[in-house]
This record gives C-alpha cells, structure tokens and sequence, in this order.
C-alpha cells in the first residue's frame, strides 16, 4: 500500500514523503496521469463565450451528467449474456429426441460458455478478476446489477451442470437454466433503464423488450454458423425470426422522438453511435430477408447468421454509445425535466 | 477584500448579515461586487476625485458629525496667511522651490506655529529649541466658529468645492446617481448611533498620490467622526503576514524600529541635532529620546555611554532616498556589489522587471533565501533576456546564492498582522536538509561578521564589535533563541534584569533597554503575551487575550473618541471607552488609548511640556495638539490637502486642473525606463491594473508550486470587456499580447461582463484588468505583468504606481523577435506630447541614476 | 445516531475555493493538473473523482434584486458537493455494497470494497459520482465521515470563511435556511428559494442531505432541476421485460412445436 | 486491506441474518469502514501556528506525527478565523511538505550555466567572505561637506513582508551596524 502511495503522491498532490503523512481517505487514490483528458474540455472554450445568454439554459454547455465508463467488453457482454439466455431457453425447449441431439448440445455448450466468458469480459473492464467477487458481497434487489450478477451466477453454474449432464440432465436443471437464461438476456435491459442517462431513461420500458428480442436474434444467429440438420435448422429459423421480427420493431419504437423527449433522444442519425446503430439496422433487416429466400443454401443460411450477429453485436455497442452522446448533451437532461415540472404544475 | 483577505471578509458578510450596507468601489467586478450591496466600477487612478466629491457631498449637505470635528480635529486651527490653495494656483499649492524642485512646506503651517507630524517627513520643519515649539503649540490660535476664511474648516470647504457630482461624472466615469446612492449610504450610517469603516489595500497604495489617497478617506472619517469609534476607521488590509510587522520593526532604509527616523547626514549631525529634529515639543513624540536611548542602548549594550552619545555615531546616516526603486537603479548603474533578497521576489513582483534584472545582472553577488529557486533566483538563465538570445548566461558574472528557508511551521516567531496584532507561532516540526530559518540565516551571518572583525582596530567597525549579539541557541542545529530576540524587543531594565511591561516605563539616562518601542510589554512579566490563546468564546467581543496588540495591547487606536467630550459615550450602540467618574480613570472593554487617569475637563497650562500639553479632549494623542488632522500642516512632500491628479500614464486630461500630474512625484528618467505620453497617447490607448487573485499569492514565490492551487489558476491570463474583446478581435479562451514602452508580455484572455468600459465626455476608455501572479519557473507559468510597469513613485513613501497606466493590447501570441526585455525603450522614445507639469515644476533637478523628485536631498550624491 | 448534511447558501458565497482546496488537503486528493477553461473563475469545471467539492462561477446579465451595479450584471457563485440523496441512486444501484447508508444518513464509498463496476457512474441524476480511469474506483464527497466519526465537522464546511457552507443535524439546518430565506425575502431578494430541501422539494430523491439556496434556475447552476433516483420507475422495466420473457419462452416452445408438428 | 477472510464477516449472510434484506446499510459495511477515525486521531501533537499568506493572521492548528506533517486546518478558538482559513491558507501543508522545497544551498558561480550544492557551512562563510570585502572596498566615512556618513551603499537588501518580526530585527540591527542603508521590504512594494 505506502508503495503504491508514494508513487501515487509525486502526480497531483506533490507530497514530500519525508516531510509529510499520507493517509488521507484520498491518499489511496492512485494516479498515473498528473492530467485528467482535458480534451474533452479545450475546444469548448473557443466554441463558447464566457458571456451568458439573457437567461441561463446550462452552465457554459458543460455536461450534466457523467458519461457511462465502461470500456468494449462490457457490450461483448451484453451479446454474449444474450445468446446464452437464448440457448439455454431453446435447450430447455428441446425434446429429448435424437434428432435435435445436436442442436441440444449445442445450446448447452453456447449456454455454458456464454455465461462463464460473459463474467470474464466484465472482469476485464474491472481490471481485476477478484473484483467480481465483490459483486457477490450482498444482495441489493434495488440494484439490476447485483440481482444480475446473481442470477449470472446461478445460471452459471446450472449451464455448466447440464452441460456436463448432457442428456441425463434433470429436468429442474434444464429449467432451472432456462429460466436464468431469460435472466441473463434480459436483466441487462433493465440495467441500463434503471439509470439516469436520459436516453436509457427515456426507453426504460422498451430496452428489456429489445435486449431480450435482440438475444433470441444473436441466438438464431450464432446457431444459423453451426452445422445442424434440416429440423434444427427449421426450430432456429423460426425461433430466430420471431427475435429479428421483435428486434426490429424495438429499434423503430426506440428512435421515437416526441417533443417531450427530443434532445434526450438524441444521437441515433449523428456520430459514432448513429453509425453504429444505422449498421444494426442494415444487418438486421439484411439477415431477415435471407432468411425469407426460399432457396436451401447454407451459404445462405451462413449469411444470415453472420448479418444477424453483426447487427446484435453493433446494437449494444450503440447503445453504449448514443447513451454517451445523451449524457454529454446538459439539455436531455434539462429539457425533459423542465417539461415534466411545467406540466406538473 | 474577498478576493484578497477571504477571512478577513467574514466579518464583513457577518455585518451584512445583521443589516450593514456594502459598498464596493473597484474598476472590476470581483467576489466582492458579487455580494456587495452596491458596486461602483470607478476609473483606475481617480479615487481623489472620488473622495474629495464625497467630502464636498458632506460638508455642502452639512452631514459632518458637529462635535465631533470641532473638538477632536484641528478644523477650528487657522493656518498661515502665507498659504495658497490648489485653487489659486491651478493644482500647485504655495511653495514650490524651484531650485529644490520640491515644496516648502512654510506656508502650510498653523498660524505663527511649527508642529511636527506623527509620522512622516519630519525633516521638513526647521530645527528651533524645543520649548520654544511647546509654548507655542499651547498657544495655537483657533476658530471654534469654523467661520474665518483662513481656518481649516473653510480651506477645507474652498478646496473640495469643485469636486461635484458632475466632476465624478467625467473623471471617474460614475454617473451622479450612483455616486449620490454611495454617498447617503455612507452618511447615514455615521455618526452617534452608527459608524462606517473604510477598507483599503495596495489599489489605493500604488499611486504617485497613494498617501493622499488614504489622507481624503481620513477626512472623510474624520468628518463623519469615524474615527477612534468601533465599527469606524480606516483599514489597511495587508497582502503579507507580517507586512505591518515589516514597518514597526522595519527593513526600511528610512526608518529604526518604532518609526524613529534614521539619522540624516546634512541634519542629525549628532544625537543632540537628531532628537531636536525629530522630538516634538508637545504631545507622545515629545517622548522621543527615551525611545532612542533605548534602542542605542539595546543595540550596543555596556558600550552605549551618555558621554559617546549612546553610540549614535554607529549609526549609518542617509542621504535623501534609498528606497527599493532607487537602490535597483543604482544597481543597474553598476553602485551596488552585492544584494540579500530573502523572501522576495523582486524579478516578478516589482516595477520593470526587465529593469530589474539588469540591476541583478549588474551585482557581484546575490544571495536569496527561499523554499525553492525564484525569478530573482534563477534570473540568469529564466528570464525572457535569455530565452530571446539578447543575454547570454555565460556573460553574467553575478555570483549567485540560494539558501533553503524553513518554513512558518519549522521555526517560532511573532508575525504583526494587519490588525497590529503579534501572534507567536510555535515550532512544529524541525526545518528538513539545510533549510533554515532567515534567523537562523542572520544571526549566524552576525556571528561570522563578528569574528572576521574581531581583531580590526579602525572605527569604522566598532559599531559591529560592540554590537550585542548574544542570544541562546538550542538543537543540533544551532537556532537561535526567538524568545529571547522578542524579550530584547519588549525591553528590560539594565540594572536589575527585569522586563519593561509598558513604554511609559522607558528611560533617557541609558537604564531602560528596548529594541522597539512601540512593542513595549509584548513580553511582560517574562510572559510572551502574542502567545496567549484565550478561545474567542472565553472572552468579550475585543478577545483583548489573543495574541498581544501594539502599543499597550490597544486593539482600536485613538478609542478615547470613542467617547464624547464629558467622556461619555456617543451613544449605547456604540459604547466602547468612556471616563468613570468613581475610579477617576478610562476604562470600557479595551486598553484607554489615552493618559488613563487624565479627566475630560483637563485643560493644560499654557507653559505644560511634553504629553502635558494634552487637554482631556485631545484623543489624537501622538499629534502635537492632539487632534486629528483633518489638514496636513506638516509632514507630506505634495501638499497639505488631497489633490486630484492623473496618473504618469493617463487616458485623460486632468479634468480638475492644468497641473497633470502629482508635481513632487518621483520620476526616473533614464532609457531602460520610458514613459508613455501623459495623456492621449495613441500608441498605448488602454488604462490597465494590476492586481491579485484568491487562489494565488503575490509574485506566486507561495503558490505557483502548489498543484491545489495552480489547478484553480493555472496560468497568465487578462480580463477585458466584450467591448474591448470585440474592438480588438480577442477570443476567449485566447491568446492576447499586452504591451508598454518598458516590455511586452502574452496571456490567455478571458472576456466577462465584469470589467466594463466607461463613457467619458464622448470617449470610451477600456481597461485591461492584469493578475500579476505569474512568471517563468513554479508549476503554473505564464509571462509577467510587471514587465509592463514603469519606475514612477509616489514622493512620501516611494511606492511605485502599478495601479494605473496605459497599455497596448492586440490579439494572438507575443511576437519572439521583439527585443526590450534587456531595458531599451520599445517603441522609440517620443518626447513630444502633453506636459504633465506647470512650467516652474518641469524644471525638476534630476538626481543619480536618472531619478528626478522633489525630495529632500535627493540631489547630493549628484 | 441524527441525519446530518450541509446546507449551503449562495447568497454569501465569495467564490474563494476554500473548501475546494481544504477538501482536497484533508482527503489529500490530487489535483486535476492545469487548465484554463475561459469559464469565468471556474477551472475545475465539475465535481470529479478527485474533486469532491466544486465553486461554480456564473456569470449573469441580470440584476440580482436588492444589488445595485452600474449596468445589469451579477455573479452567482455557489460550492456544489455530492447531495448525499435520501434516495441514492449510487447506493441503491451498487452491487457490491461499496456505498453504503451510514449511521449520520449519508452516502459513502468504502474505498476498499469499490470494485469499479462504473454503475453509480450512470445512476447518479446529479452527475456527482466517477471512476477515475487510472484508479479503478469509484469516488465522491464522503461528508467526512472519518471527521464526523470522532464529532468533527467537515473539512469544507470548517473553512468556509463566510459560512456559506454549514454542517449540521439535517433538522436544525433545515430551520436556518427557512429563516435565512424568511430573511432574504424580506429584503427584497425575491428569486432566492430553497433547492431540494425536503421531499416536497424534491420527491425524486426524497430531499437532499446536502441542500442549497439558490438565487436563479438550478440548471444556470448546472444542477438539474427534477431529478430522480432512477430505482423510483425501475418496476416498469421489471414489467416489460417479464412479458418479453415470457415471449422467448412461447417463442422458444412454439418454435419447436411447430417442427415437431410439421413432421405428424 | 481487510483481514482474513471470514465466513462469518461475508454481508450477504449478514443480511440475512439481520433481516436486511435491502442490504443497503450497516450490513454492508467493512472492516476498515467500522474502524474509520480521523486521519489526525494518532498525531503525536498539535502545534498553534498562524496562516503565512496575508496578513488577517488565521490561527492554524498544525498536526505532526513521527515529526511530520499530518494536517494544518483552522483553529476553532481564533477570535479572528474561528476555524476558517482561505483555500491559500487551506493548502498549508503542501507549501511545507510539497516536493518543490529545495533542501541544499544551491550555488551559480560567476558566469556559470548551472546550479551547484554546497555545504551550508562553507556557503556561509563564503557570503560573509564577500559582506566584509564589499563593505570595506565602499565604506563611506563622511560627504563632501562633511558630514558624518559611516556608511556603505555597495550592498543593499530586500525582505519579504512574510519575515518574523525578531527575523525583521535582527537583519536591521545587523546590516545598519554593517553601515548598511539600503534595506528594504515588501511592505514599500
């Protein structure tokens, strides 16, 4: 620790260690860079004049809000969590038949590995593997995060028993799974609604809608890569295109824009984010219209699935994304809220 | 005030609190505009013209507090006939020696009287047998009516009458309204029920007429009878710990600790001319020799005899100014070997840094005591001469040192703060490597000294052999005993060892020992009083147990005016000293500052002597007469009434009169030193002022290696009005070059609504608002200001004029070529333009080192 | 143990930083490096992880009643802190009970249990909280509660030349700022008003343990001026999403019934 | 920094246990957070000092422990500060313990590029070396017309107004001994 603190004092508090004692509750925050990104900042100014307008709509433009810090894998996670879920309900939805014998342990290894990566990439944005440990501290029902890591957890270790089970799994198990499947696909929704970035705020009740729809999509998806047999193939057509069809519909529902929530809606045609979820929409609808050619093809089938997993994968990082572009944007924030008071009163 | 003094300003919002009025008077909108109740952006360098209107407000509407100002001002004194106002002579008082180029004060004087000032200039009334001076101060002629044409009341009243609503109006560019809404605030609450307060920093200071600036708020508390009363007076808000400290105990070449004067060569011939001139006849300074006695006494120990004179021949003597500016413009001239800085930064803080430099480079040695290299310290090889290539390093033989200092925390020791209070610090923790305390720095420099002329037989080193030195040290590494330094200050008895608790204790016959007066029973009793910490909760509202106030722990100054004549109270509110009839004696919640058992109805006899001749209404106690004054008879160098003159720099003509400028103010004329024309000069069209910001102290020598602060402010930058921004294309955020005659300096700009342009008579004058803070090393760097600012004084204290004077600004960064950091005029030097001077005073003497000043033997050397 | 908070009044606020810089020496936090922003005197620009108390500088062409300048202009400083929420939307988002209620009601990070899931990052409706990048952690103002442990006051509000920041029991602060508003009204300061000091106030958040008086529109201040925990509407994502559950799950049986019928 | 790992101290069981099922409060907490105490709890003493920047003199509390600085905040009993100090005075303890404070005399030699260290005895004896040459090449015993001088104009000094008050005295008593007339302040700057 002292180590890690003398480092850390030389950068932004230029403490003598010989002359002074660092204990401070802060004194443990380290840092590497004496500079936070001021960029973000220094072309403000020459954009803004430090003269204010008659009555004051922000202060000098300046965010609100914080920005959402997560890094790519978080995302990953996101698409992942969802064709585990995904795989997990199809298995558990599966007959003991032969002939889905394939499909069946598919599903289950796609379950299995989902839900132990997904955890992984979440590590990797925390930095250190012991760090989800924490996450497993309490339990806070008000907290989508901590009810997830939870419910990931006890998927998690279903998945990889009915995975190592195969067939003779129990049928609780398969359930059991299945139900934390649903879980796992679709408490990421609700995480991301039970915030106060006012895009994911301002579509709390579709996101759960759209990840869940999004998942039985990726799920299709993935699946559409793997060799399978005509009667798989038909279960994950059709379990696919009523994903794709919901998805699809989600995504129209989320670029609503009323005047009640237009600069919150903010981000989905301009910037990184819009681009992103522009390609969704492409791949999404690209893969549907595969699917409804007729002609037997795997290449065909292939590329379906291969659309369909692009666009499930651009969707979440542009949430992300446009999620950052609301945040940056003080009005979404403002505007909503001024409304909704002027309409109380 | 909240921007430099923060802590001092909770008082202020806690009297705002209970319902007071703040009135903020400043070119810029500051935190103090933002909680003021009224805020007047007033033209830098116009404040006389200001106060002098406010003056006029209160006499003209008769507001003046009646009692008050008869008795305890000198408004009833008649002055000599001989004397000629500003208003018969167009900004000239009677006077003007042309051969002297300086005033003669004669004809200021009271009618057939000669009194000496409480401070000041003292050398400036001829020396006559003291009790001739006595008996007639006793006999001072007055007019109690306040109606005869040549008493001070009138004068006062002919002299303030042009300073109306309207002047204000074009000089200080504040329309009537404003002016009027300030002046009836002020008005109503003065007087017996209420008391104003007037609160001032180096804004007032830094003027060619700094004292006279302070001299028309006296006049204006005297009249509204603000002095000496508590919620009254006249605060000067000090930007340094111990700068109050600095001047009772003073590193000041003009002065010996208690403001006695250093002796002067062609006047204080011996210690019998010396206290003559310096003595006065009546009042506290007739006390005079038993403070000097003292002090030879304290200094040179068994040495000191009555038949050598107390060693006053060890005394170096001065002759005319050798002041800070003068002493560096000498050095730039080559007179000056070598230089002790300790705890100052010279080559950011002061005028022309560029001129100051030169001065450096000029010296054999420098020694600089310091937490961490400074400009001063590293002048040869950071400083924009070198960076341009003008200078080169391997040229400057300037042999340097820098001394680590301890810092406040590793030594002990009292600081004077503003309100004259001593508080002792002690010693947390021991200094680290070879950081020591500058007392650790001096007194072992002594010993040195000490020893290398242990062995010299030639006169000339007496004064350091018989120099008592003598203080205990502790530790390993040899501090020196500060207690001890403060008993000597405090004084004892040379015959039995026993400490003086009071000045009034002090002898003239060599048996009392007192290294300054005024702090006389600072150390009572063996006890170190600024040490006391009586928790303010403990204690009345005065804390009179916190820490130790000079002189006599007084914590209000002149308090007996507090009361009114009989020696009651003006009113209840208001109570603070007052006279008890049972105990036959002063007494409220502080110490009287009066003769404690002296009854108001005491008239003195006119043959009384000394402190005798105070009558029991004379609360100004260190005056002769005992009044305050609301007229200078004696003791200034520019006149005995507040006069408006422009700055050296000005935007305008004098709009009051033909004389521009302070006539006796001190100029250096010399080519590392150009001025600007003295009005209208289009090449420099800018008023600009310099000034401090919270999250930064002084030249930054305490803050700019700080990252908490340097993260609030973290590099040079100007303030303009979006006028000016647009007038000269400046951008936010970016980046403005600002330039004088003497140098040229880049900064970021901020554009704000709280500088403003004022219209005056047609013309739009903008100022450029300068942070003065920044310079080349530290952790927050940016070019500085003082590259701008000239040498130019103001004649009774040489304090130089850094708060007005005209610049040029242009958008973008400053252009490398450009060389004048070296000290070489800009621009070239333009003689023509408008006079500043009536053509008797133009012909100024100019002294060594190009100065020209009317200023007693300045010329000598020359 | 008594809910304490700060109340910080505006109305005498001179903009100095005091708390700024004494927050940063008590929790000897580091500063955010150097630069000039061009916003009036505001060059931190907004609470950080490493900034955990802020003065913001607005600079207005408005009068402020009861002020007299010479042309329309005032300059509302304020010291903003973290609100110390009755209904945190940190403390109830964080998973891993890093931030936690504690016994004087406010909300703290405990340093050593933060596993930097960057959740309090995005439900906090005030923008208070952050991840510093290079640390990993979350951070935010901590009302000093190693002071108030021992009774101590916090760092901010003990320096505070003008007591424009007060520490207090949350019930007698409340009192103050009635009365100092009572005051203000009465000498014509008409916009002052009291921001998220009790429920009403503020249903959102239930009211603030770290409440203001403010003299123009919260959002000139950059504070929003409704906001809300976003736990409050929370059950209708619940909703949705057990519907879309449900749906996969139809969708998953049906999907495969269908193929199965198919072959019959 | 938590001890070792102990089922009894895992919250989750905590809560159920305390029938905490929001798990927001005291069940929540760690270790060290149940230990916390202020920082300046174990400081060996607390010294009464005053602010070094301006001159309204706020009365600081100085915190020391293994004879280093721990804190310096405001002191509750000034009459003047009650406690209060400006973010100058605020940020004391990084202008004392701060990595820019230079520990060695540092010396540049005539027309030298850089700074060399010395020891302080030998810098010492050094700057008294030049105080007596420099003093004895200009002493001034009289003026032209007589007049008694005693006096030397080849070294003047400069104080900052931050100098103690016996620091103040002892520097005057020296150099005006020494025949030194140019000494000055900040308090005329």
């Amino acid at each position: 620790m002292s180590q890690a603190l003398t480092s850390g004092l030389k950068i932004g508090r230029e403490m003598d260690p010989d002359l002074a004692m660092l204990t401070g509750e802060g004194a443990q925050q380290r840092v590497k860079q004496a500079e936070p990104d001021a960029g973000s900042i220094v072309p403000l100014w020459q954009r803004i004049s430090s003269r204010p307008a008659e009555s004051l709509p922000d202060y000098y433009r300046l965010p609100l809000l914080k920005e959402p810090v997560w890094i790519w894998s978080v995302p990953a996670y996101f698409y992942l969590g969802g064709v585990a879920g995904g795989c997990a309900v199809l298995a558990a939805a599966l007959p003991g038949k032969r002939r889905f014998d394939a499909l069946a342990s598919w599903c289950r290894l796609l379950a299995c590995a989902g839900v132990t990566v997904g955890p992984a990439l979440l590590t990797w944005d925390l930095g250190k593997m012991t760090r989800f440990l924490n996450m497993l501290r309490v339990f806070r029902p008000s907290s989508p995060m901590s009810v997830g890591s939870w419910s990931l957890a006890g998927t998690g270790m279903l998945a990889t028993l009915s995975l190592l089970l195969g067939k003779k799994a129990p049928s609780s198990v398969r359930y059991g799974t299945a139900l934390g499947g649903v879980m796992v696909a679709g408490y990421t929704g609700v995480l991301l609604g039970n915030t106060a970035n006012p895009l994911w705020l301002e579509k709390r009740r579709l996101l759960p809608p759209l990840f869940i729809s999004s998942a039985i999509a990726s799920t299709a998806g993935a699946l559409e890569l793997l060799p399978l047999n005509l009667h798989e193939e038909k279960v994950v057509q059709r379990f696919g295109m009523v994903g794709k069809v919901g998805e699809a519909a989600a995504m129209v529902a989320m670029e609503r824009r009323t005047p009640a929530n237009k600069e919150a809606v903010y981000g989905f045609e301009k910037g990184r984010g819009g681009l992103l979820w522009n390609a969704a929409k492409v791949a999404l609808v690209a893969g549907v219209v595969l699917d409804l050619i007729p002609a037997k093809s795997s290449t065909r089938r292939k590329a379906s699935g291969l659309l369909t997993t692009l666009g499930a994968i651009c969707l979440r990082y542009a949430l992300l994304e446009t999620g950052k572009d609301a945040a940056r944007e003080p009005q979404a924030v403002i505007g909503p809220q001024r409304r909704r008071m002027q309409g109380g009163e | 005030m909240a921007e430099c003094h923060p802590v001092g300003f909770r008082w202020v919002m806690e009297a705002k609190r209970r319902g007071a009025t703040i009135i903020h008077i400043d070119p810029r909108f500051t935190r103090t505009s933002a909680v003021a109740d009224i805020h007047v952006p007033i033209r830098a360098g116009s404040d006389i013209a200001f106060l002098g209107a406010l003056v006029n407000y209160i006499i003209s509407n008769d507001l003046w507090f009646k009692d008050y100002v008869v008795n305890y001002t000198n408004a009833a004194a008649l002055i000599s006939k001989d004397f000629q106002d500003t208003e018969d002579l167009d900004g000239l008082f009677s006077g003007w020696d042309v051969e002297k180029g300086q005033y003669d004060p004669a004809s200021w004087q009271y009618e057939g009287v000669e009194v000496s000032p409480a401070a000041g200039h003292r050398e400036m009334f001829s020396g006559e047998p003291r009790a001739e001076r006595g008996a007639i101060i006793a006999a001072e002629k007055h007019d109690y009516t306040l109606t005869d044409p040549k008493c001070v009341f009138q004068i006062l009243k002919r002299h303030f009458s042009r300073y109306t609503a309207e002047v204000v109006e074009d000089a200080c560019g504040i329309s009537k309204a404003l002016f009027e809404k300030v002046a009836r605030a002020l008005c109503d609450n003065s007087g017996r029920e209420r008391t104003s307060a007037i609160c001032y920093a180096v804004g007032w200071t830094q003027h060619t007429v700094g004292v006279q600036y302070i001299r028309t708020a006296a006049i204006i508390q005297l009249l509204l009878g603000n002095i000496g009363r508590p919620g009254g007076g006249i605060m000067a808000l000090r930007g340094h710990a111990s700068i109050q400290g600095s001047t009772d105990i003073p590193t000041l070449y003009n002065m010996l600790p208690g403001y006695l004067p250093m002796p002067k060569a062609s006047y204080d011939t011996d210690l019998q001319k010396y206290i003559e001139f310096n003595e006065s006849a009546s009042g506290w300074w007739s006390e005079f020799p038993k403070y000097m006695v003292s002090l030879l006494k304290a200094w040179y120990g068994p040495a000191a005899t009555a038949e050598n004179q107390w060693c006053y021949d060890y005394l170096p003597h001065i002759t005319g100014d050798h002041s800070h500016m003068v002493t560096v413009a000498a050095m730039a001239d080559g007179f000056v070997q070598g230089y002790f800085v300790m705890g100052e930064n010279p080559a950011v803080g002061s005028m022309n840094t560029a001129l100051q430099r030169k001065g450096l480079r000029q010296l054999k040695w420098l020694v600089v005591n310091d937490f961490a290299p400074t400009e001063t310290a590293e002048f040869w090889r950071k400083a924009p001469e070198i960076a341009s290539g003008e200078i080169k390093t391997t040229d400057i033989a300037t042999e340097v040192f820098f001394f680590p200092c301890a810092a406040h925390t590793e030594k002990e020791g009292t600081f004077t703060n503003t309100q004259r209070l001593l508080q002792w610090r002690h010693k947390a923790v021991e200094p680290p490597g070879d950081c020591r305390s500058d007392l650790h720095f001096i007194w072992h420099l002594g010993r040195r000294l000490k020893e290398l002329y242990r062995d010299s037989t030639d006169s000339k080193d007496r004064a350091i052999r018989d120099l008592t030195w003598d203080y205990g040290s502790k530790g390993a590494i040899e501090e020196p005993e500060a207690e001890q330094v403060l008993a000597e200050i405090n004084g004892y008895d040379s015959s039995e060892q026993k400490y003086i608790s009071g000045y009034k204790e002090l002898k003239s016959d060599g048996t009392t020992i007192c290294g300054c007066w005024i702090y006389c029973g600072c150390y009572k009793d063996g006890v170190n009083q600024p040490a006391r910490r009586k928790p303010a909760s403990e204690q009345n509202w005065v804390a009179p147990e916190w820490g130790w106030a000079w002189p006599d722990n007084r914590r209000l100054l002149y308090n007996r005016a507090s009361a009114d004549l009989e020696g009651k109270p003006w009113s209840e509110r208001k109570k603070y000293i007052w006279w008890d009839e049972e105990q036959k004696k002063w007494t409220g919640y502080d110490t009287p500052d009066f003769i404690v058992n002296r009854p108001p109805d005491y008239r003195p006899s006119p043959d009384a002597k000394g402190i005798d001749t105070l009558s029991g209404i004379d609360p100004f106690i260190m005056q002769a007469e005992g009044k305050g004054w609301l007229y200078d008879p004696s003791g200034l160098l520019d006149g005995p009434l507040p006069t408006h003159y422009e700055p050296e720099e000005s935007v305008l003509k004098n709009p009051l009169y033909g004389q521009q400028c302070n006539p006796a103010r001190m100029e250096w004329v010399r080519r590392d030193n150009p001025y600007h024309k003295a009005w209208g000069d289009s090449r420099y069209p800018f008023i600009a002022t310099t000034y401090r910001l919270t999250e930064h102290h002084t030249a930054g020598g305490m803050s700019r290696w700080l990252p908490w602060l340097c993260e609030l402010q973290p590099e040079m930058f100007i303030e303009v009005s979006p006028e000016l921004a647009e007038l000269r294309g400046l951008k936010n955020g970016g980046w403005a070059t600002i330039s004088t005659m003497r140098g040229e300096i880049e900064a970021r700009v901020l554009v704000t609504e709280r500088m403003q342009p004022y219209v005056q008579n047609g013309t739009t004058l903008h100022t450029v608002g300068i942070p003065y803070h920044w310079s080349y090393v530290g952790r927050s760097r940016g070019n500085a200001a003082n590259e701008l600012t000239a040498f130019i004084a103001d004649p009774n204290v040489s304090i130089e004029e850094s708060k007005a004077f005209s610049v040029q600004v242009i958008a973008g960064r400053k252009r490398s070529d450009r060389r004048a950091a070296a000290g070489g005029p800009l621009n070239e030097s333009d003689s023509g333009g408008p006079e500043r001077d009536h053509p008797p005073v133009q012909e100024k003497p100019g002294g060594k080192h190009g100065l020209k000043a009317g200023k007693t033997e300045l010329t000598e050397e020359a | 143990m008594t809910a304490t908070g700060f109340f910080t009044d505006t109305s005498v606020c001179i903009g100095c930083k005091a708390c700024e810089v004494a927050c940063k020496q008590w929790n000897q936090l580091p500063a955010d490096g150097n630069f000039f922003s061009g916003r009036s005197y505001d060059n931190t620009i907004h609470l950080e992880a490493t900034t955990w108390r802020h003065v913001a500088f607005v600079e207005r062409s408005l009068q402020l009643s009861g002020q007299i300048t010479a042309r329309p202009f005032s300059w509302l400083l304020m010291s903003d802190v973290c609100k110390h929420c009755k209904r945190a939307g940190c403390l109830e988002a964080c998973p891993t009970g890093a931030i936690v209620r504690t016994e004087f009601e406010s909300v703290y990070v405990q340093p050593d249990v933060c596993n930097g899931c960057g959740y309090c990052v995005v439900c906090c409706p005030f923008g208070v909280i952050n991840r510093r990048e290079d640390d990993g952690r979350a951070w935010k103002c901590t009302l000093c509660y190693d002071r108030q442990k021992t009774g101590g006051e916090p760092a901010c509000a003990k320096a505070c030349p003008t007591d424009s920041i007060t520490f207090g029991k949350l019930d007698e602060l409340r009192e103050i700022a009635r009365k100092r508003l009572e005051l203000l009204h009465s000498r014509g300061v008409h916009e002052a008003y009291l921001y998220g000091m009790t429920d009403d106030d503020q249903p959102g958040t239930g009211g603030l343990h770290a409440f203001f008086l403010l003299l123009d529109r919260p959002e000139a201040y950059n504070l929003p001026p409704e906001p809300a925990v976003p736990t409050k509407g929370v059950g209708a994502s619940w909703g949705t999403m057990g519907v879309a559950a449900a749906g996969m799950l139809v969708a998953a049986v049906a999907a495969v019934r269908s193929v199965e019928g198919g072959k019959k | 920094m938590s001890k070792k790992w102990s089922l009894r101290k895992w919250p989750a069981l905590r809560q159920i246990a305390e029938r905490d099922p929001a798990g927001l409060g005291e069940s929540a907490m760690s270790e060290r957070t149940r230990a916390l105490k202020p920082r300046t709890a174990d400081a060996d003493r607390v010294v009464d000092s005053v602010c070094p920047y301006c001159g309204v003199g706020c009365g600081q509390k100085v915190y020391v422990k293994d004879g280093k600085i721990m804190d310096i905040e405001g002191d509750y009993d000034s009459p003047i500060s009650l406690g209060a100090l400006c973010p100058k005075g605020s940020a004391s303890s990084q202008l004392v313990a701060g990595t820019h404070r230079v520990k060695k005399v540092l010396y540049r030699r005539p027309y030298g590029t850089k700074w060399e260290e010395l020891p302080l005895q030998k810098a010492m004896e050094m700057v008294a070396d030049r105080v007596k040459k420099t003093r004895d090449e200009t002493w001034e015993e009289q003026n032209k017309n007589g007049h008694l001088l005693r006096r030397t104009l080849g070294i003047a000094h400069l104080g900052g107004a931050t100098l103690d008050n016996e620091e103040n005295y002892l520097i005057k008593k020296l150099f005006c001994s020494l025949g030194m007339v140019q000494v000055e302040n900040q308090a005329r700057i």
